[in-house]
């Protein structure tokens, strides 16, 4: 350490990203705890889940299915940012994860029909959380780019092992299949994408429900600690290597539940789906979103499903050569992000809070 | 044997593109440290460049000038526009801002030229085992790391790179204009990058085409340690010949896996990269 | 709200069409980096709709067409096909494209009811009336094209070694399954690629060390130039023989144009082309004025398409249309799902291609054989009379086919 | 020796070539207060570091309590009832002051990884526990009021509590401090002193500092090192006396004035 | 040997001058029209409290932080806004709190760098060799990592740094801290050397008010970023309501 004592100067840059410093402070100790956490957290998701039956229910099967896609998306972001907010870990392989889910679902449907839903969910969390297991312990000792750099390489990597075995996995094609629907039981009640997006949330839900009872529970407490200064955290007795692989197996199980949803509700598991963009993606939505929070993950979220949507509107009702129309939307995404980064660096959640706090008390600003 | 020597030839032709494009990745890492997402476009960009001025021109060394121009140009306005302003920022930000100008930037050169492959030609006869052109591409980036290595070790310039990079306000306290030499770095990088490109883009030119390269070169810099201009031609290099021998021996579809096992293999042994000193006294 | 699932779906619908047009849909990849080699297919079908709806569209209706881009994501396929049918309100999918991603809908489509038209693929599975009713095939497939080269190369190749060139998917699974069942003691080695690569050399090493003599490529024309160029490079001279989806010599020569020059004899890519032989089921361009429907599509695509040059590749797509707007004309002067269906199941084999174009309630497999052409400097020589086959153990047979002429259309005839 | 919470044994610890550590050998006593002191660069951090286990010793032997500290880690301390502040504080930026000092209490907690994740179980207690031992060491350091905020908005002298709040929350049976009066004015140090002088009546502390007022004010034993050999070992006053020390460290005694005026031992260091 | 400071003021303009100097950070006002003046070759204390606004005075006046009012006047020169990197180039060197030494250089590349402003590679040699001198152990481990020193060769590595760049003005915010009694004096005494022989002036910022006052010519005072009082050091030593208000003697 640097004989530094104050705050950290603002040309220390640690290269160890503590990517949200700043950002994160969180409120946990803030609110007097009401009731339970797991309690408090059921609640909200209770609600939810109602907000989202509503919202399905009043509108198209286009709706549902974007709705379910952002509840995928939402649980996918949520476990990269316990990875990548909390953990200070940057990841750019977390579609790696989902792809992980993705096909442990695909397999069990297409093998093993009569397996019940709930038990292809937890089976594809659990192969998830063993390949963070897996990758966490092979990058515990890694740090910023290191990190970044073999992520990467994990999220090009392993979504060729679908066609390394093309009998089982299908190769390039993957693997088509429709899981089981709506009980029959609810038929006329709701309809199939309805149900599915349903599902998603449900499973979101729960999984949002555990992330947010472990970031502001010790164990996220451990895990901010050793993102800001992992020396002074091992020494406060963290186990830093074992805390880090935590966060990992964590994560990645969240991200394979997001692909075993995306699996469920699409019919489909292929490599290309799988492909380095999903995980750029996923990391730029979280920074757009805002680092620190699960609020972030939520307009990542939308971000991740409404902006291409926009993209695509825009370059439908512009009258434009075909060259420029094909490319409009990615062209539209990537200035958004630069945006957004450029105008809000702390993201959307970052900077709605701090107009919050403007507005509940106009005197105090200045936070560096 | 011989079939194993094609290989190897055929493999270190690659790697020199995947070492060009780690070098500029390093040079930009050292000064910023920021992984610059946006290096891939910016030799996308400036090979399409090259490719309209030669066409125009009927000269490909005019299109090579107006490449690296244009990719100095490039990283220069980036520097300034999109990575000063988030100095402040956490570390991330910067990079997902480059990640957007990637976006932004192939998007563009599809809606100019289009999303079919064009036909690029290379600067030198690209004919036999090891071409005059396989030549140029291992020469020139050899003589650039070379350079580079130079210019951080034993010039003041170099120096004050490096700690404009590590600690703005530190150097900025020994006299270094900070806001000059961040963004002369990138000019640099982003014409290192724009060879890469130059190098990377026979035979065909599409919006898509460096991604890989992209992929393998970040894996590159990674494995040699971002620290040594040496370590990303060694590492560019040895993922060249490395997939040249898996595709040959194991198959194609092996190629990013095994890419994956050995950066694991090697990080696991050395985190910091091959080339990486001993790492820093933490207290 | 919208019908649930389980019911046979209604075909007696004419969702999508209202009374001054049909809308249809297609998903393919317009980004990314499967985009290179299939952006002309829209192209192309676009100008013979912009043609037809210049001309008084059919029965009256104009023909609005919704190419969505799916970056050849099977995901976004699902999502932009769900889009097209519910958001939409499709009247049918016509050439989705793509064996990995419309495999992924062809199920939703069937379910649906939307009838799906003419996959640009060439993939087996499109032909199979039980699983998929509502499902017809375009292309030739994979494995009938390459028993028509297997059958070839065997006869005309007797004692030569040969070498495959496979993409890494159901293209190269389903050619190798046709090529071996004649090539099987003949082949020395199989090479594959990775779409997206960008290397070939590899590969070539390997066919030049197993000696092949005669290299079969199953790759889009990107790799069958890149293969082309590599083996120049080393100084590698097979017989070169592509199928159907490669041989685009118009896009091959674009593609091959910067090196001509290089190679030093006089800088003309016919140069690499020249003894290129390839599997056809279209017309080909290269026949020019002398094919009516060469010269018609010329004219359509001169119109109404774009600044690249006219190539097999567009041809795909404009005669995809073609068959399209005939299914559509028979289907009467109110179409419905239903009608469209029946319009096409007795839709004439003959079209503008040169093999019979299969359509009916047993056999959906769209083009049913091919033609094998031997390029010289910009003229194709026919070398394999068209012939038609079955995916299975069938033999290979002379093909007959009636080609009605564009004017025999209606409305295309107004022009 | 077992009376000792740390007996540190022929310590010897190198850097490449350089040798930080020499052979170092010297005792805590149980709840004493031990000084380390020596010019810059002597090794005092580094007899810290071992202790810690931050570095490996290349020889010798860390006891507590007489038994050997054998490969133990530095996530083990709180567990062997060590606890650090230090150099540079350490505080996690990113947290608030209360979590700063709650993660010190976190050995306390008892719950293993489901409770944490589900918060069932005996999660709740322990979250509780720890907030409530965390909530009173800020009371007893008198920082109660900065709970909610961060670190780095609060005054220096703030910070160094919250950091001696997190070392001491767990009551340490052995507390090692590294500089804690730098940057203190003068009225905070005296108060250091009496918390310092507190703190034997639970453990012992062992100093390192390089404000000599303090040093001699609170330790019952101080140990000089130089060029990572110790080369005084005794009494505050024995120390200050030892012509060694003041040679290598001390330098002329103070209150002779001019602290300016060009002193002799300081040349004949200079000629070492 | 000192030449009287009082003397030369009187001739040239001031080495530094600061007029209403007003820094924020935000909302909150950390510094409150501060007037100060330095004479060229004088050694010149800057107290205060924890949190007095005393290292956001050093950088305001080198340039890193820009005033939201007031002035900065360089031997008489208006440098209010110019850049810190240009300030160096001008003689204004700060060492700042906790030293700021690169990490991730060698400790000759740290000392190299700030030589850089220097002309003349014969200068900079001689300067290097200055430093070694002055901080043997720094010589010793020349060629390691500036990460490898201990906290107290760090700090005598951020001094030697801005003494290579051959300073009219250094700007010292703690300079003890971390360092032995013995290093501390020795720093002292080179700075009332350097002054003697270059004529450099010293802004000292020191937590140590005896050491700081009994070193400087004289001496400011700030209290919640405003100057409390100001005044030669022996006079400020010797009244003891200073030293109970503010000095904590
Ligand atoms: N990790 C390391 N690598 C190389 N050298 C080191 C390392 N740690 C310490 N040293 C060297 O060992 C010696 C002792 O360092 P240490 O930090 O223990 O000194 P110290 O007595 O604490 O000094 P100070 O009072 O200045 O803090 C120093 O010369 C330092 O440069
Ligand atoms: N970056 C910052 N953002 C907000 N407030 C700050 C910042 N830096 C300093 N302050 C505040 O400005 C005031 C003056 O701080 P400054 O660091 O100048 O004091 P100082 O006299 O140097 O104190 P010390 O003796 O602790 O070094 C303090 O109240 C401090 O909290
Ligand atoms: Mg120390
Ligand atoms: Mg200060």
């Amino acid at each position: 350490m640097a004989p530094t004592h104050r705050a950290p100067a603002s040309d220390a840059r640690p290269d160890t990203a503590g990517p949200a410093k700043a950002a994160t402070a969180t409120r946990a100790g803030r609110r007097p705890a009401l009731g339970h956490p797991l309690l408090r957290h059921g609640l909200w998701a209770l609600a939810a889940l109602a907000a989202v039956a509503l919202l399905t229910a009043a509108t198209g099967p286009v709706t549902d299915l974007r709705v379910a896609d952002v509840g995928l998306h939402l649980l996918a972001v949520a476990g990269l940012q316990l990875l990548v907010g909390t953990s200070g870990q940057v990841s750019l392989g977390h579609g790696a994860f989902m792809f992980v889910g993705a096909y442990t679902m695909a397999l069990l449907v297409v093998n093993l029909p009569a397996v019940p839903l709930a038990a292809g969910m937890a089976a594809a969390c659990a192969a998830g959380c063993l390949a963070g297991l897996a990758v966490g312990a092979a990058t515990a000792r890694l740090h910023g780019p290191y990190l970044a750099g073999a992520t990467l390489m994990l999220a090009v990597g392993l979504p060729a092992v679908a066609l390394r075995f093309p009998d089982l996995l299908g190769g390039a094609n993957g693997l088509a299949f429709t899981a089981i629907g709506a009980p029959p039981a609810l038929s006329g009640l709701v309809d199939d994408t309805q149900w599915r997006a349903l599902v998603v949330w449900t499973v979101a839900l729960i999984g949002l429900v555990v992330l947010a009872t472990a970031t502001r529970g010790r164990l996220g407490r451990h895990l901010r600690a050793l993102r800001d200064d992992p020396t002074a955290a091992a020494l406060s007795g963290i186990p830093v290597g074992r805390a880090r692989v935590t966060a990992f197996v964590i994560s990645a199980g969240a991200g394979s539940l997001a692909g075993a949803c995306q699996a469920y509700v699409l019919g489909t598991a292929t490599p290309s789906t799988y492909a380095l963009t999903l995980s750029l993606v996923l990391l730029a939505a979280l920074v757009l979103g805002g680092l620190g929070s699960l609020w972030g993950a939520f307009w990542a979220a939308l971000a991740i499903v409404y902006v291409e949507v926009a993209g695509t509107e825009l370059a439908h009702a512009l009258e434009l050569d075909t060259d420029v129309r094909n490319n409009l939307p990615v062209v539209f995404f990537g200035a958004v992000l630069i945006i957004i980064v450029l105008a809000w660096p702390r993201g959307v959640h970052g900077a709605l809070s701090a107009l919050g706090r403007h507005r509940s008390t106009p005197s105090q600003t200045g936070d560096s | 044997m011989e079939h194993f020597a094609n290989l190897t030839l055929n493999g270190l032709a690659t790697g020199a593109v995947y070492a060009a494009l780690a070098l500029s990745l390093v040079l930009i890492y050292q000064a910023t440290r920021v992984l610059n997402f946006a290096q891939p476009a910016f030799a996308l960009v400036s090979a399409y460049l090259a490719y309209a001025v030669t066409a125009a021109t009927g000269s490909y060394w005019a299109g090579f000038a107006a490449a690296l121009a244009a990719g100095a140009l490039l990283g220069a306005a980036t520097e300034r526009l999109l990575v000063r302003p988030l100095r402040n920022a956490s570390p991330l930000s910067p990079i997902i801002a480059t990640l957007g100008l990637l976006m932004v930037l192939q998007g563009a050169v599809g809606m100019v030229w289009g999303n079919e492959p064009l036909s690029f030609a290379y600067p030198l006869d690209y004919r036999g085992r090891f071409s005059p052109a396989d030549a140029f591409a291992l020469a020139s980036v050899l003589l650039v790391a070379l350079a580079l290595f130079a210019l951080y070790r034993f010039t003041p310039a170099g120096l004050r790179m490096r700690a404009a990079a590590i600690r703005p306000e530190a150097a900025r306290l020994s006299g270094v204009r900070v806001g000059a030499v961040l963004a002369s770095a990138w000019a640099l990088a982003s014409a290192i990058g724009a060879l890469a490109g130059m190098l990377a883009a026979p035979p065909f030119l599409t919006p898509n085409a460096f991604d890989l390269v992209f992929v393998f070169a970040i894996a590159a810099a990674v494995a040699g340690g971002l620290e040594n201009p040496f370590g990303a031609v060694a590492g560019g290099l040895a993922v060249g010949v490395l997939l040249s021998y898996v595709t040959g021996y194991a198959g194609p579809e092996l190629t990013a896996l095994a890419a994956l096992v050995v950066l694991l293999t090697v990080l696991a042994l050395k985190p910091d990269g091959l080339f990486s000193r001993a790492a820093a006294r933490k207290v | 709200g919208q019908t649930g699932e389980g019911a046979e779906a209604d075909l007696d619908v004419s969702t999508g069409v209202t009374d001054d047009t049909v809308t249809i849909g297609a998903h393919m990849p317009l980004t990314g980096p499967a985009a290179p080699g299939y952006s002309q297919i829209s192209v192309g079908a676009q100008a013979v709709y912009d043609f037809v709806n210049a001309n008084g569209g059919v029965h009256g209706r104009t023909i609005e067409y919704l190419a969505e881009d799916d970056a050849y994501d099977p995901t976004r396929t699902v999502e932009v096909t769900r889009e097209l049918v519910h958001q939409d309100e499709i009247f049918a999918m016509v050439g989705g494209l793509g064996t990995p991603t419309h495999s992924k809908v062809v199920d939703f489509l069937n379910t649906e009811g939307v009838p799906d038209l003419f996959p640009s693929s060439g993939a087996l599975m499109w032909n199979d009336p039980e699983k998929y009713p509502l499902t017809y095939g375009y292309q030739v497939d994979y494995t009938k094209e390459s028993k028509i080269l297997g059958e070839y190369i065997s006869e005309e190749f007797e004692d030569a070694k040969v070498g495959y060139l496979l993409q890494n998917d159901d293209v190269g699974v389903d050619s190798q399954r046709g090529l071996d069942m004649y090539l099987q003691d003949q082949a020395v080695s199989v090479e594959h690629y990775e779409s997206g690569a960008e290397d070939l050399s590899a590969q070539i090493a390997g066919l030049e060390r197993e000696g092949a003599e005669v290299v079969v490529c199953a790759c889009i024309p990107n790799y069958v130039a890149l293969g082309l160029l590599e083996s120049a490079r080393i100084g590698y001279e097979p017989q070169f023989i592509t199928s159907s989806i490669g041989g685009d010599t118009v896009t091959l020569r674009g593609l091959l144009s910067s090196f001509a020059e290089q190679a030093g004899s006089g800088g003309d890519p016919d140069d690499f082309l020249n003894g290129l032989m390839t599997l056809g089921y279209l017309p080909p361009v290269e026949l020019g004025g002398d094919d009516p429907w060469v010269a018609f599509l010329r004219g359509v695509y001169d119109e109404y398409g774009g600044d690249a040059p006219l190539s097999n590749t567009t041809v795909y797509g404009m005669v995809q249309a073609v068959q399209f707007v005939r299914a559509l004309e028979a289907a009467g002067e109110d179409p419905t799902r239903a009608s469209l269906i029946e319009a096409l199941e007795s839709l004439e084999p003959g079209g503008p291609g040169l093999v019979p174009f299969s359509s009916t309630g047993e056999d959906r497999g769209g083009y049913a054989g091919g033609f094998i052409t031997r390029y010289e400097d910009g003229e194709l020589e026919m070398v394999r009379d068209p012939a038609v086959t079955d995916n299975a153990e069938g033999d290979i047979e002379p093909a007959e086919v009636d080609r009605p002429l564009p004017e025999d259309i209606g409305p295309l005839a107004q022009g | 020796m077992d009376g000792h919470v740390l007996s540190v044994e022929q310590l010897t610890v190198a850097f490449g070539g350089l040798t930080a550590l020499d052979r170092v050998t010297f005792d805590v006593p149980h709840r004493s207060v031990v000084g380390l002191i020596g010019p810059n660069g002597a090794g005092k951090t580094t007899v810290f570091n071992a202790v810690s286990g931050v570095v490996r010793p290349r020889e010798g032997t860390l006891r507590r309590h007489g038994r050997p500290l054998r490969r133990h880690r530095p996530h083990h301390l709180p567990r062997l009832g060590i606890s650090r502040m230090l150099q540079g504080l350490g505080l996690f930026p990113g947290m608030t002051v209360l979590e700063n000092v709650m993660v010190g209490a976190d050995p306390l907690a008892t719950g293993g990884l489901p409770g944490m994740l589900t918060g069932l179980g005996r999660a709740p207690r322990d979250e509780r526990r720890v907030r409530e031992r965390a909530e009173a060491a800020l009371h007893e350091f008198g920082v109660a009021d900065t709970a909610h905020a961060l670190p780095g908005t609060l005054p220096y002298g703030v910070q160094k509590r919250v950091a001696l709040a997190r070392a001491c929350v767990c009551s340490p049976e052995l507390l090692l401090l590294d500089e804690p009066a730098s940057g203190l004015a003068a009225d905070e140090v005296s108060e250091l002193a009496e918390r310092v002088r507190g703190m034997r009546a639970h453990g012992s502390v062992l100093l390192v500092e390089h404000h000599m007022d303090l040093v001699m004010r609170v330790c019952d034993r101080v140990v000089v090192l130089d060029f990572g050999r110790v080369i005084a070992d005794g009494t505050p006053d024995e120390v200050r006396a030892d012509p060694a020390v003041e040679r290598a460290y001390l330098g002329p005694p103070e209150g002779d004035g001019d602290l300016l005026a060009p002193d002799g031992p300081e040349e004949a260091r200079d000629g070492r | 040997m000192a030449a009287d400071p009082a003397l030369r003021a009187a001739s040239a303009p001031p080495a530094l001058r600061t007029e209403g100097l007003t820094v924020h950070y935000g909302a909150v006002r950390a510094l409150d029209t501060v007037d100060l003046e330095v004479a060229p070759g004088a050694l010149h204390a800057v107290l205060g409290a924890n949190g007095a606004g005393k290292t956001t005075f050093l950088r305001a006046a080198s340039g890193l932080h820009p005033p939201r009012s007031g002035r900065v006047l360089l031997f008489g020169e208006d440098v209010t806004g110019a850049p810190a990197e240009e300030l160096v180039r001008r003689g204004l060197l700060h060492v700042p709190e906790g030293g700021g030494v690169l990490t991730e250089l060698t400790v000759e590349e740290n000392l190299r760098l700030g030589g850089l402003v220097r002309r003349g590679r014969a200068a900079r040699a001689a300067a290097l060799g200055e430093v070694y001198d002055l901080f043997e152990p720094l010589r010793e481990r020349r060629t390691r990592s500036a990460s490898s020193l201990s906290g107290g060769e760090r700090q005598m590595l951020a001094i030697g740094r801005a003494l290579m760049a051959g300073p009219r003005v250094i700007l010292l915010d703690e300079p003890s801290l971390g360092l032995a009694p013995l290093i501390t004096r020795r720093i002292m005494h080179l700075l009332q050397d350097l002054r003697s022989r270059t004529g450099l002036t010293v802004v000292l910022v020191e937590q140590n008010a005896r050491t700081a006052l009994r070193a400087s010519d004289r001496a400011h005072v700030l209290d919640q970023g405003a100057v409390a009082t100001e005044g030669p050091s022996a006079d400020l030593l010797g009244d003891p309501r200073v030293r109970a208000a503010y000095l904590g003697l």
